[in-house]
Formats: C-alpha cells, sequence, structure tokens
C-alpha cells in the first residue's frame, strides 16, 4: 500500500521543481506532469483493491485523527480520483503537443497544481482543509484563465470577484462551524451535527452552498461559468468542467450528506438546482460560439447531477454520481475535440464548423461520441446513468422532477444535434486554419465512453457501495473516529 | 446461431467494414449485402422453430442483475424477416445507386446498426432490451435521414428525432414507474401487472408505453415527422423508412394491444359497440390518419412527398384494423402490413431509380420516361395498382379483409373513412404516373437510360412478390395464424388462394383468370386498333402563343387543383404549426433568460449571489 | 442614489440581518450554537490539546524551559499549529502563494524586462539613503521574525512579508534596481521543494505525509520544536520571494 | 452594556465591514475599487474568525517564562492559525486580481466594470 498523500504531494513537489526543469530544457516541464499524473494512476490502482474493502483514514503528520487533518478516501472519493486521475493523464497527454503557450513552463506549473487542489478537495477530510483546496483550485484556474491573452482577463475578473466573494462565505460557514462545534474535522462535526440548534444548521449550511456551489456549476453563482470555461485554452476548459465540476459536486455531496444531513435542506437544492438545469439547457440552445454551449451544458448537467442526488435515495445518488463521473468524462472529450476544431476551423461559431467531419473524421466521431454520450444513447455510458436517474426519481415517487429531467434532456438533444449535423452534414465552408491532430487521448476517451456503457458494471458496483456508505453517516462517523 | 447475434452481427460487420472502406471503394455495399444476405438464410432457417429457448444477458443495474431477454416468436419472426429481406434488397439497390453519393459510408454504417437494432427490438423479450434497441434504431435512422442531400433532410431529422425522443422517454417513464413496483421489465409480468392496476393509473401507463409507437407509425397527431423524412432522407433509405420503420411501430401497437393482452385489461373501462374506449380512440385516430394523409398526398408537387403522405395513410388502414380487435381486423391490419411493405418499398424504389437517373424529384420537372425506362415503370405501375387496392394484387386483398372487418362490427364512419382513402389513392398515385412516365419527355432527359441491372434486380423481385401474394394469400396467412395462435385469437379460415370473410370467401384464383382474360383481351384490341398519331403537347394548348411562365403550363403543376382548393384552409392550420409555435416559445423563453440574466457585466454577476443567498434565506425562513 | 444602489443597499442589509441571526440564536438545553462573544469553548475541544500538547500523548503541564520532548514542541502554540498539527493547510498557503506569483508573471510576462514606470520623479535623496539604511535593518529583522517564529509572536508569513517589503523599498528607490530573476527563482525552488521533501521524509520515516521526525527539544530552545522552525524557514523563504516577485512583476508592469 | 458593545463592536463590527466591502463591489464601478472592496471584505471575515476564538481576558497562546499551559486563559490558537492562512490567501488573490486589472486597463482602455462586457449572453 502506498500513502495516498502522494497523489496530492508528488504534482505540488513537480509543480515546484518546474521552474528549474525548465532552465534545462524547455519541453521538460510538460513531460514532468504528464509523469506525474502517470504515477498518481499508478499508486491509485495500486490502493484500489485495499479501499475497495474498507475506507483508508490516512492521518497527517502521524497525529490522532480526529484532531489534525486527516483523509477520507472512502468509496466515492476513490472512484472520483480514479476518474480525476485517468482524465488528467489524458489531458496532461494532450498538453504535450498543444501549449503553446508564451509562458509554457508557468502552463504546466499551474496544471499540476490544479490538478493536486482537485484531489485534495475530494480527499480531504477537514473543512478548513477543503477551503484551502478550493482556493488552491480556484487561484490556479484564474491564471489559467488568463493564457487567453484575447478575453481571458476579461473572464479572469469576474472569475475573481465572484471567487472571493464566495471564499468570503466559506470562510464565514467555517468559523461559525468550528464556533459551534471547536472542530474542523468533519467526522466531528457531523457527530455533533443533531446537537447543533437547527436554525444554526440552516445558517451555516446556506453559507456552504455559496461557498462551495460556485465551483459546482449551479446557475446565479456559477454564471461565469461560459466566460471562462469557452475563453480558456482547450485542456483547461476541459479540467475546469470534467474535473473541477465533479470536485466541487463532491464537496457540496460531502456537506450535505456527511455534515449536515438534514433532508429538509434537500427540498431546496432540488428546486434550486432544477431551476438552474431548466434555465442552463434553455439558455445553452441559443448559443453560437460551440464552447460556451458546452459551458451552459456543463451548468445544466451539475445541477442535474445536484438535483437528483438531493432526491436523497440510494437509486437516485447513484444514478446523480454515475450521471457525474459520465460527464467529467464526456465533457474533457466534448472541449478537447472542439478546441480541436475551433483551431482547425479558425472560428468559434458552430455555423463554420460545416462538413468539418470530412476533413478531421477523428476529432468530429470524437465529438459526436461525446454529445451522444451526454445525450443518453444506448451503449453510450450516458445511457446507464441516465436510466438509473429516470430509475432514481420515480423510485422516490418524483413524478415532476422526472419530467423536467427528461425535458432539459430533450432540449440538449436539439443543441448538441444542431452541431453534429452541421459537422457531419454541413456545407463545406472551411479553409483550414491549421492542421491540428491528437489521436491517443481521443481514442482513450472514446474507448472509455463505451467500456462503460457496454461493461457499466465497472463502476456501478462500485457506486452502490459508496451511496450505502454516503447514506450512512455513522458508519463514517465511526470509521474516523474510531472508538471514541 | 443464437438470437443474440443476429443484432449484432451487422452492428459488428458495419463498423469493421466502416474501416474498410477507407480502401475499397464499394467494400461497404457489398459486404452489407452479403451480410444480409447471411442473416434472410440463417432467418428463413428458423422459420416453424418457435420453441427456440429464450436467451438471457444480466446486467448488473440498479443495484441487482437485470435480464435482457431475446425470444423468437411467429410475430418477431415476420418482423425479423421483412427486416432482412427489405435490407438485403437495398443493400442490393446501393451498391449501384450510390457511387457519386458523398455520405456513402456514413449511410451503410448507420444502415446497418439500423438492421441489427431491428432485429433487437423484434426479439426483445422484455420493455428494457426493447427500448435499447428502440433508442439505438431511432439514433441511427436519425442519421440515416440527415444524410440525405438536401438541405432539409438536417431539419426534417431534427423533427423527426425531437418527436421520437419525447416519445421514447414517455415510454422509459412509464417502464421505470412499472419497474419500480414489480422489479421487472418481462413482458408477461408487466401486462399481469398492468391488469392489476386501477383502470385510470393503468391506461395512462398504456398510453405512455404506446405513444413512442404511435409516433413511429406515425399516426395522426404525431404524423408530422413523416412526410419530411420520408421525402428529405437518402433516395435509398425512403423506402426502408417507409417500407419499414413505420412497420416497427405497429409492431409495439401489436405488442401493446395482442401479446400484452391489453384488450383484455381494458375490457372493463368504458366502451362503445363493444370496443373499449382506448381502442377505439386509436381506430378514431387511425381514420384520421387515413384521411389527412390522403388529402395532404394529394396537395404534393414533390413525388416523395406525395408517396411519404401516401404511407401515412396506409399506416391509417393498419392501425384501424389492428385497434378494432375482432380476428379478421387483426388478420386484415397484418396482411396490409405486408403488402404494404412490399408494394411502398417498390414505389420509392422505383422513384429511388428516377432519381437517380433524372437528379430531382419535382414531378413538374419529369415527364415522358415510360420508353426511357421501362422497368421502372412497370414496377410502379404494379406497385400503384396494388396500393390503389385493385385485384389481383396484394393491396386488394388486405384492403378487402379490412373492409370486411369494419363492416363485420358495422363501424359507419370507419368504413367511409377507408373508402374515401381508398379512392384518394386512385388520384394521388395517378398523379406521379401520369407526370413522371406519361407525358412529354424533358429535352434534357433525352439520354437517359434504364436504370444498371443490380438496381433493377430488387423492383422485379418485389414485382414478382405483389402478384405472388396477390394470387396466393394463403403463402401469408399460413403465418398470420400461427401468430394468431400465439396471441390467442380465433384464426381465419383460408386455403392457399382464397380467404373467408364476414360476408363470404374470396377467391384470386377466379378473379386472376378473369383478370388474365379481361387483359389479354384488351391486348389483342390494343395492337389491332390502329395506332394514334404523336403531337408535341406544347403545340396542342398553347397554340403558338409565347410561354413566360413554362412550369404553371406544365400539366403536373397543380394537377388536382380544384379539389385541393376544398382543403385550404384545413391544410393551412397543420399540426406542425402548433409543434412549431411551441418550440419557438420554447426558444423565446431561452432568449429572454439569456439577454436578461447573462449581461456580460461582472458586477450583476456579484449582486445575483448576494440576492440569491437573500432569497435562500428567507425561502428558508418561509418554509 | 439610484435604484440599482437602493436595491443593493436592501439586499445587502436583508443579508447582514440573515448574517447576524446567527449570532443571536440562543441554544436550547443540549443543544449547541456559536459561542458568545469571549466564552469560546476551548475546553475539552482540540484547540486545548494542541495548548497541551496532548495530541498523542497524555495531558501534562507544559513549562517553559522545562518541558521535553513535548510533542511538537514550540513555545508558540500558533506556530506549532501551522507548522505542524495543520501544516497541509499551510502547504496549500504556501501553494496558492505561488501560485499567484505564477500567474502573475505569466499574466505579465510580455513586459517582463521592461523597466520599472512606476516612479515618477528623479529619485529623491532622502529615499534614497534612508532605505540604504533601513535595507540591511528590514532584512534582520524579518530574518529574526522567521527564525523566532516558533519561540515568539509572529512567524514565516510576518517574517516573509518584511523582506519583501525591504525589496519593496528598493525597487521604489531606484529606477535601475534590478533583481536577479535566477536568483530568485532558486530560492524559490529550493524552498518549495524541501517544504514537500521534509513531508515526504516524514513519509518515508514515519510513515505519514508532515511528520515531526526530529526530536523536539526543549521548549522554548532556539533549537526545539523538530522540524517546526525548519518548515517555518523554508516557508519564510518562500514567502518573502514570491511577495518580492508579486511587487516586482507589478511594478514592472 | 460594556459586555453588549463588546460583542456588538467585534461581531458586528465584522460583520459590517464584510456588508460594507460588498456593498462597494456590488456598487462601485471602477475595479479597483471593487477590489478594495473585496480586500474590506477579507478583512472582515479575518476579524470574525478571531473574534470567534476570543476568550475573555485571554492573551495569546504563547509559552512563556511566566506563563505555562495552565496558568493562565488562552485565546484559542486554532482560529489564529486559520486566519493566517486566510490572510495569505487574500493576499494572493489580490495581486493576481490586480495584475489582471492592469491587462484590463491595457485593453480596454477603462476600468469601468460595466463597460467591459466582451462576453455576454
Amino acid at each position: 500500500m502506498v500513502n495516498l498523500i502522494l497523489i496530492i504531494a508528488l504534482p505540488l513537489l513537480a509543480a515546484f521543481l518546474i521552474p528549474l526543469f525548465n532552465y534545462i530544457n524547455k519541453k521538460l516541464p510538460s513531460i514532468v506532469v504528464f509523469l506525474t499524473t502517470a504515477i498518481n494512476l499508478l499508486i491509485i490502482i495500486l490502493n484500489y483493491n485495499q479501499i475497495i474493502l474498507e475506507p483508508v483514514i490516512i492521518e497527517l503528520g502521524n497525529w490522532q485523527a480526529p484532531f489534525a487533518i486527516n483523509i477520507y478516501v472512502g468509496t466515492l472519493e476513490l472512484i472520483s480520483i480514479t476518474v480525476i486521475s485517468i482524465i488528467s493523464l489524458i489531458i496532461a497527454f494532450y498538453n504535450l503537443n498543444h501549449s503553446n503557450f508564451s509562458s509554457e513552463s508557468k502552463f504546466h506549473t499551474l496544471y499540476s497544481i490544479i490538478i493536486a487542489g482537485i484531489y485534495g478537495i475530494v480527499m480531504t477530510g477537514d473543512i478548513f482543509n477543503l477551503f484551502v483546496f478550493i482556493e488552491i483550485t480556484t487561484v490556479a484556474a484564474y491564471g489559467l484563465t488568463t493564457f487567453n491573452k484575447d478575453k481571458g482577463y476579461e473572464a479572469a475578473i469576474k472569475y475573481i470577484i465572484i471567487g472571493s466573494i464566495s471564499s468570503v462565505f466559506l470562510l464565514m460557514a467555517i468559523g461559525f462551524t468550528y464556533s459551534a462545534v471547536g472542530s474542523l474535522n468533519m467526522a466531528v462535526i457531523a457527530a455533533a451535527s443533531n446537537l447543533i440548534n437547527p436554525g444554526l444548521v440552516r445558517i451555516i449550511s446556506l453559507l456552504f452552498f455559496v461557498g462551495i456551489a460556485f465551483e459546482a456549476g449551479i446557475l446565479p453563482l456559477s454564471i461565469w461559468v461560459p466566460d471562462v470555461h469557452s475563453i480558456a485554452p482547450s485542456a483547461v476548459s476541459s479540467t475546469l468542467s470534467g474535473l473541477v465540476f465533479l470536485a466541487g459536486i463532491t464537496a457540496l455531496i460531502k456537506i450535505f450528506f456527511n455534515l449536515f444531513a438534514d433532508p429538509s435542506l434537500y427540498v431546496f437544492l432540488m428546486i434550486i438546482g432544477a431551476i438552474s438545469l431548466i434555465i442552463g439547457e434553455l439558455i445553452a440552445y441559443q448559443q453560437d460560439d460551440i464552447k460556451r454551449m458546452l459551458a451552459y451544458s456543463s451548468i445544466a448537467q451539475m445541477s442535474l447531477v445536484l438535483t437528483i442526488i438531493s432526491v436523497g435515495t440510494k437509486y437516485a445518488i447513484s444514478g446523480g454520481l454515475f450521471q457525474l463521473f459520465n460527464h467529467a468524462i464526456l465533457k474533457t472529450l466534448l472541449f478537447l475535440t472542439a478546441g480541436l476544431m475551433i483551431k482547425y476551423a479558425g472560428s468559434r461559431n458552430i455555423s463554420d464548423f460545416g462538413g468539418i467531419a470530412k476533413k478531421i473524421p477523428l476529432i468530429a466521431v470524437g465529438f459526436s461520441v461525446g454529445s451522444l454520450g451526454i445525450l443518453g444513447v444506448p451503449f453510450f455510458n450516458g445511457f446507464v446513468s441516465k436510466i438509473m436517474i429516470v430509475n432514481g426519481s420515480l423510485n422516490a415517487g418524483e413524478y415532476i422532477l422526472t419530467f423536467l429531467v427528461l425535458f432539459a434532456t430533450v432540449i440538449e438533444m436539439a443543441y448538441y444535434l444542431k452541431v453534429i449535423q452541421t459537422i457531419f452534414f454541413g456545407k463545406i465552408s472551411i479553409n483550414p486554419h491549421k492542421i491540428v491532430k491528437s489521436y491517443v487521448p481521443i481514442i482513450v476517451l472514446i474507448t472509455v465512453v463505451f467500456l462503460l456503457g457496454i461493461y457499466p458494471e465497472l463502476i456501478t458496483k462500485p457506486l452502490n457501495q459508496a451511496t450505502g456508505e454516503l447514506l450512512s453517516r455513522s458508519d463514517y462517523i465511526s470509521n474516523v473516529l474510531g472508538g471514541m | 446461431m443464437s438470437l443474440f447475434y443476429y443484432t449484432f452481427i451487422p452492428i459488428v460487420i458495419a463498423f469493421i467494414a466502416y474501416f474498410l472502406n477507407k480502401k475499397i471503394k464499394l467494400s461497404l455495399a457489398i459486404l452489407n449485402s452479403v451480410v444480409f444476405a447471411y442473416l434472410f438464410y440463417q432467418i428463413s432457417r428458423l422459420y416453424n422453430q418457435w420453441n427456440i429457448p429464450h436467451e438471457t444477458i444480466s446486467y448488473y443495474m440498479f443495484d441487482r442483475e437485470i435480464q435482457l431477454i431475446f425470444q423468437l416468436t411467429p410475430l418477431s419472426w415476420l418482423f425479423i424477416f421483412m427486416t432482412t429481406g427489405a435490407g438485403l434488397l437495398i443493400a442490393i439497390f446501393t451498391i449501384k445507386s450510390q457511387q457519386e453519393y458523398v455520405l456513402r459510408s456514413s449511410f451503410h454504417l448507420n444502415f446497418a446498426i439500423l438492421i441489427g437494432s431491428i432485429l433487437g427490438v423484434v426479439l426483445a423479450g422484455d420493455f428494457l432490451t426493447l427500448f435499447i434497441f428502440w433508442e439505438i434504431m431511432t439514433w441511427s435512422s436519425f442519421f440515416l435521414i440527415s444524410s440525405g442531400e438536401k438541405k432539409a433532410a438536417q431539419k426534417a431529422s431534427y423533427r423527426y428525432i425531437i418527436l421520437s425522443t419525447i416519445g421514447a422517454y414517455l415510454m422509459v417513464t412509464a417502464l421505470f414507474i412499472i419497474y419500480n413496483q414489480i422489479h421487472t421489465f418481462g413482458y408477461n409480468q408487466v401486462a399481469a401487472h398492468l391488469s392489476g392496476l386501477p383502470i385510470t393509473e393503468s391506461i395512462i401507463l398504456i398510453i405512455m408505453l404506446a405513444i413512442p409507437f404511435i409516433i413511429k407509425a406515425g399516426v395522426f397527431p404525431f404524423h408530422v415527422w413523416v412526410n419530411g423524412a420520408h421525402s428529405n432522407a437518402p433516395k435509398e433509405f425512403s423506402p426502408f423508412l417507409s417500407g419499414l420503420m413505420l412497420k416497427v411501430g405497429i409492431y409495439g401497437v401489436i405488442l401493446l394491444l395482442y401479446f400484452v393482452p391489453l384488450y383484455n385489461i381494458l375490457k372493463e373501462s368504458v366502451n362503445y359497440r363493444g370496443l373499449p374506449i382506448f381502442n377505439y380512440i386509436l381506430a378514431i385516430f387511425g381514420c384520421i390518419t387515413v384521411i389527412t394523409g390522403t388529402i395532404l398526398a394529394i396537395r404534393q408537387e414533390d413525388v416523395k412527398r406525395l408517396v411519404a403522405f401516401s404511407s401515412i395513410s396506409q399506416m391509417g388502414y393498419i392501425i384501424m384494423a389492428l385497434a378494432i380487435s375482432t380476428p379478421l381486423g387483426f388478420t386484415g391490419g397484418l396482411l396490409h402490413l405486408m403488402n404494404h411493405m412490399i408494394f411502398k418499398t417498390t414505389i420509392f424504389l422505383s422513384i429511388a431509380a428516377v432519381i437517380y437517373r433524372t437528379k430531382t424529384t419535382k414531378m413538374s420537372e419529369m415527364g415522358g420516361l415510360i420508353f426511357k425506362m421501362p422497368v421502372t415503370f412497370t414496377a410502379y405501375l404494379i406497385a400503384i395498382i396494388a396500393l390503389a387496392g385493385i385485384p389481383p394484387t396484394n393491396g386488394f386483398i388486405s384492403k378487402w379483409v379490412i373492409y370486411q372487418a369494419l363492416i363485420d362490427k358495422g363501424y359507419i364512419f370507419l368504413s367511409v373513412a377507408a373508402f374515401f382513402g381508398s379512392i384518394g389513392s386512385f388520384m394521388y398515385v395517378f398523379k406521379p404516373l401520369s407526370t413522371i412516365f406519361l407525358g412529354q419527355l424533358k429535352p434534357e432527359h433525352e439520354n437517359i437510360k434504364e436504370v444498371p441491372f443490380l438496381m433493377q434486380l430488387p423492383m422485379f423481385v418485389l414485382m414478382a412478390l405483389i402478384l405472388l401474394f396477390g394470387i396466393l394469400p394463403g403463402l401469408q396467412m399460413n403465418l398470420i395464424n400461427q401468430i394468431s395462435q400465439l396471441l390467442n385469437i380465433q384464426p381465419v379460415g383460408f386455403t392457399l388462394y382464397s380467404i373467408t370473410g364476414a360476408f363470404g370467401k374470396w377467391n384470386s384464383l377466379v378473379i386472376f383468370s378473369l383478370f388474365v382474360g379481361g387483359f389479354l383481351l384488351a391486348f389483342i384490341i390494343f395492337i389491332s386498333a390502329k395506332k394514334s398519331k404523336q403531337v408535341g403537347l406544347m403545340d396542342t394548348y398553347t397554340s403558338g402563343e409565347y410561354m413566360d411562365d413554362p412550369e404553371a403550363y406544365h400539366y403536373a403543376y397543380q394537377y388536382f387543383r380544384p379539389f385541393d382548393r376544398v382543403f385550404d384552409s384545413f391544410a393551412a392550420r397543420s399540426l406542425t404549426v402548433i409543434y412549431d409555435t411551441f418550440a419557438q416559445n420554447i426558444v423565446k423563453l431561452g432568449n429572454l433568460f439569456r439577454k436578461s440574466i447573462v449581461t456580460g457585466n461582472g458586477q450583476t454577476y456579484a449582486f445575483y449571489m448576494v440576492l440569491f443567498i437573500v432569497i435562500l434565506a428567507f425561502a428558508g425562513w418561509i418554509i | 442614489m439610484n435604484f440599482r444602489k437602493i436595491l443593493a443597499l436592501i439586499t445587502i442589509i436583508l443579508l447582514g440581518i440573515f448574517i447576524l441571526q446567527a449570532f443571536l440564536i440562543i441554544p436550547e438545553k443540549g443543544e449547541i450554537a456559536l459561542n458568545n462573544f469571549g466564552k469560546a469553548d476551548i475546553e475539552n475541544r482540540t484547540a486545548q490539546l494542541y495548548i497541551d500538547k496532548s495530541v498523542n500523548s497524555t495531558n501534562e503541564q507544559v513549562i517553559y524551559k522545562e518541558s521535553k520532548d513535548k510533542e511538537s514542541g514550540s513555545a508558540n502554540i500558533v506556530t506549532s499549529i501551522v507548522a505542524n498539527y495543520r501544516a497541509l493547510d499551510t502547504l496549500g498557503e504556501v501553494t496558492v502563494l505561488f501560485l499567484a506569483a505564477t500567474g502573475l508573471s505569466a499574466i505579465l510576462y510580455n513586459k517582463k524586462h521592461a523597466k520599472s514606470n512606476f516612479i515618477l520623479k528623479e529619485d529623491s535623496f532622502i529615499l534614497k539613503n534612508g532605505i540604504k539604511i533601513l535595507f540591511p535593518l528590514l532584512i534582520l529583522a524579518g530574518s529574526y521574525i522567521i527564525i523566532y517564529g516558533h519561540l515568539s509572536p509572529g512567524g514565516s508569513f510576518q517574517g516573509g512579508a518584511v523582506i519583501a517589503t525591504a525589496f519593496l523599498l528598493k525597487l521604489l528607490s531606484s529606477k535601475e534596481y534590478e533583481l536577479d530573476e535566477n536568483i530568485l527563482k532558486i530560492i524559490e525552488v529550493t524552498a518549495g521543494v524541501s517544504f514537500v521533501s521534509i513531508g515526504l521524509y516524514g513519509l518515508y520515516a514515519e510513515g505519514s505525509f508532515l511528520t515531526n521526525f526530529l526530536e523536539t527539544g526543549t521548549i522554548a530552545n532556539l533549537f526545539s520544536g523538530g522540524i517546526v522552525p525548519i518548515i517555518y524557514i523554508t516557508i519564510g523563504l518562500k514567502v518573502a520571494v514570491e511577495l518580492t516577485n508579486i511587487i516586482n512583476d507589478l511594478m514592472k508592469a | 452594556m460594556i459586555d453588549f458593545l463588546e460583542k456588538w463592536s467585534f461581531f458586528g463590527g465584522s460583520v459590517l465591514l464584510i456588508l460594507i466591502g460588498l456593498y462597494g463591489v456590488i456598487t462601485r464601478k471602477n475595479l479597483i475599487k471593487i477590489f478594495i472592496g473585496l480586500s474590506l471584505m477579507d478583512t472582515g471575515i479575518n476579524v470574525l474568525l478571531v473574534s470567534l476564538g476570543y476568550v475573555e481576558g485571554g492573551i495569546a497562546p504563547i509559552i512563556t517564562s511566566t506563563i505555562n499551559n495552565n496558568s493562565y486563559n488562552f485565546v484559542d490558537p486554532i482560529p489564529q492559525a486559520l486566519v493566517l492562512t486566510s490572510i495569505v490567501i487574500g493576499v494572493a488573490v489580490l495581486a493576481l486580481g490586480l495584475g489582471v486589472i492592469i491587462k484590463i486597463y491595457e485593453k480596454y482602455n477603462t476600468l469601468d466594470i460595466s463597460e467591459i462586457r466582451g462576453l455576454r449572453w
């Protein structure tokens, strides 16, 4: 067993070393980042079998579990970090060839750190540590956004303003929680949460929601998303949309299922999510800019996940989580291919992609695989999660919610198909701007999509276990606190 | 060979062929034909082997193992046989016809997937399997329709997929409501459960289950996708779309009405003339479909659109016949289903052949092709005779049985509609005949030749089938009676060349002999009479005047104008407008959100954030 | 005042009411709520364990210059929290600073080698010579604050900031003054890497990341607290360098 | 009365600081002023955190020759450690933000946030 803290420490170490590597060779930083992500995947694979048996609690600095920072890796975290490691590896591979920025080494530094931050958000078992990792992730994202020298600054400034405000609220929530409970450890707070005055729980959980949901794609808070995701370089967009959102939702789940499991809060989450879902889809339909469309679609998907998870039953949660992981994989694929298409066509408008499939077939196929996956076509991974979502929400008797979700999917279908039709059947109207090649990441991602679509057992079995763990807080508490 | 493989062989082969296609140009079409031929052979050997055991694949989902069941019944055999047969004929047709078609490889890929998925739909033994393959079928056909050469193809396929998806989602919702109560998707268990539920609940669930099938069959309120899709799809796909895809919808209706014995479930609900209200409404919808399809078909200027509307109206017959749930009705419905598949495929193939040569679908741009393309003309002629329901073709027999069924039960309105449709079909099928094949040959079509043999072959086969089943309906009745037995319906009496109806017996052999006699007589008169003199068409009715708008003078243009005028106001307010308005309103709503929320001002975004907290806080106080 | 401002004001007031009511909640029996002002409950809580240095060991008195080998043996308890009990937070925080510096230099990359255009007038005599005197003093003060961070108030962040101020003054004083970026980079890399490496060595030696693997010595000795002062020095260097970098970049933008 | 004032001057005052900062952020159009608002908010939240950990008559948690761990009231050390972290993060974000503002000024020639709307809808 290799200590899982390494998957946070190694990217950080790599990031700190990058200025040195850059001094040696300009190409070295990207290779180093690629190697770190590969080692991370290896570490996770080595640990997989053990963690699936029972959750692992890593005590940092050899301090007894609830008193200092600890890292908790249960099944949910395990699946998350596995997905994150696979995707980050793919994106790092993509970066090997596609990161010709003016300050390339800095790009790789930021990328390496954002990955560490994402791992941290997912794994940490301490609320202040969660704040720190969220800040690492967002600050890295601010920096990465500005690598687009055209409109990146504008997107970044909006992102920074919103991010700073919500970090204040997050800190406030942490302060209140600490003042009431006297500890920052999630398990201790969970154990004490029944004792906290319900009014205070309301306030704290709302503040937590505001502080985290801005990184999780819930609409009034994540209104910066389309700007940032559409402007940032494709590798960044896919990281932000696939991984940061995944981490954000995981953090929300931790807060609302492990920390404050108050069912009356779920109704709020469900309503917020549903409204955000419909508005996100409706706006996405209007977009001409392909990356903006994808960004709105991410918002909608995340809202969908939140809504479904907040139904709060076993089936619904496992469906929502599956959708979350699918979305991470699919959005990475979509943003990478969309970025390549933009590079090729020299335009961001969907109408300029007419017949592009004949010139760059693999990329076009990759894009359509991603879209079909999101739309839930059988044998794509989205299908299983979609029917799991329908099953979950109907199982809980949420008929209106089911209707809304399916309605949203129809709108989603409308705009994704517009793109697919244009790129495959549209009139050829492009004079190629640049020759783009990127086979390996796209092929790997397509393989993953079909693998999960045809053998969903790969993920549904662990997911059921994860859902079980989420719903039994007492297990979580006793796991961390031991015999206390 | 395991049933499971029937669905996956075409799909797997399709992908292999797709990659091969880069190297060898025609490999896709040929490989597809070979695969379909092989499947066709295998399936024909399955006839009468109804006791093949079920096959299951288990899938781990929702916390438990879920079985995907594949099973073979006479009903599903009929459909897989038809599917592979039609697929084979069309694949052979495409070998030659698609040489200049750009999206050829995508066409074949999707076509093979489509065939596989239809086999899956029909062989499915439970609703989840059905749903999975149903979705794949929808998607592959969506890509097929969008690969049409016209720009409108994309819009048409768009409408098709949206409608289909709405239907599919209704179905999946109903399925999972049921699943959550009984934890299985099996046909029999679902049926048993439905019959145990309160009547309103089960009717709602059944309607939700039925809607995707009704949409796919193109029945009245959901027929809006049919004409666009048929007329804009690639010319080789239209035959399949009309001949088979619509029938898969019918398969679902049969499945619900008979296989899952809906009739029994609904018996206790409100009845009208001994028919459960659901069935009666379905029959009424069928009848409206017949009328709408007919009227709209008469109005068309585009030959593919015309035939598409004709398909809609013929679907109406089948639905009507199946919905009335008598042995005769069931038999008539199934007969018409097979026959319609045969003659409609023929019509579309012959039109595809014409398009292949003339590169246009507008009737007013064609004319006089009878001597240039005699085989195509013959195929079209025979097919429209069958479509109009004239003996000795198969179309007559099925229509005859349907009339018998309707009149027997005394459904006056339905019978009148059926007759109206029949008369209307005379009008609209005659229009392409006279404008494409008869009339004056356009100067630019002087050098047209008959299509290559590989394209003629499917037409020959289909022509033979039309006549064969017209004379020997007993071949079909044999299978239909086996299906009837399976579904506990009383069989209809028949011999090889006769069918027993409600008011007597139809003996096609006698009629055929009479027709052959009459035809010979007419032929003798024709060759012994004096030849008519050929005069240029323009000469007769322009009288030497100068023409400023030649198209308006082409006699195909507004062929049935007086008749159209009667229905002008009706057609203007078509359903399409209603659907489009609905969609546009949603778009407007989205635009409103977009313009008012996403202003681009970072400060406003920050303000939303604060506002959001405040609203949530107060909502928290209120609740 | 326009409508927008009034609306903003109302919203802000409502938000204030919402937040402030948290302080007004009076817990019922058995419930817990926010502590009243000045009544922060640290008895029987994690904070007390930190103060008693008894997270892993038993509760004993910690006496100045007498107690030996207490866990995390630094006299300044905040320091022992920052650099030992919750060292991962600190690593994260250093990372954020590093990120900001990196991001800033990426943003302002194009004008990297431009001269500072921040100073409007020619160099003032008093500024120039005053800074000459102040500069070593500031560096000294900063170093002292960093090195004594585990014993007395202050610490690496404060000390780092003081050192960075020294360079800020240098930069302000003269247009000609240029920082050697290579040296900055070397310090930056060394500091960051050694922080993580110390953590990793702990993982290697004691099986846990950022473990205090050195002997903690006697409370309040300069050489006490195990890895705490070492970490603090690395942090101090890192903070100083990053802040200097940030200032440098901003001034040259 | 003194208690009351003391309590509200810290809790209420820090919340007021946050609110003033927030008001500035959502009403001032100048980007620099917005960032001043943000840093006010940061300050406010730091004061709030520290005051949440205040113990009446408490002193800084440092062991000296006269003070050992049992003899005196210490204030809660954890919030202080947290504040240390949050200050640094605040500084980092502020620095990054100012860098971006410089670039925005170069590009748009204005600091008015309502005119920087290249990305919308």
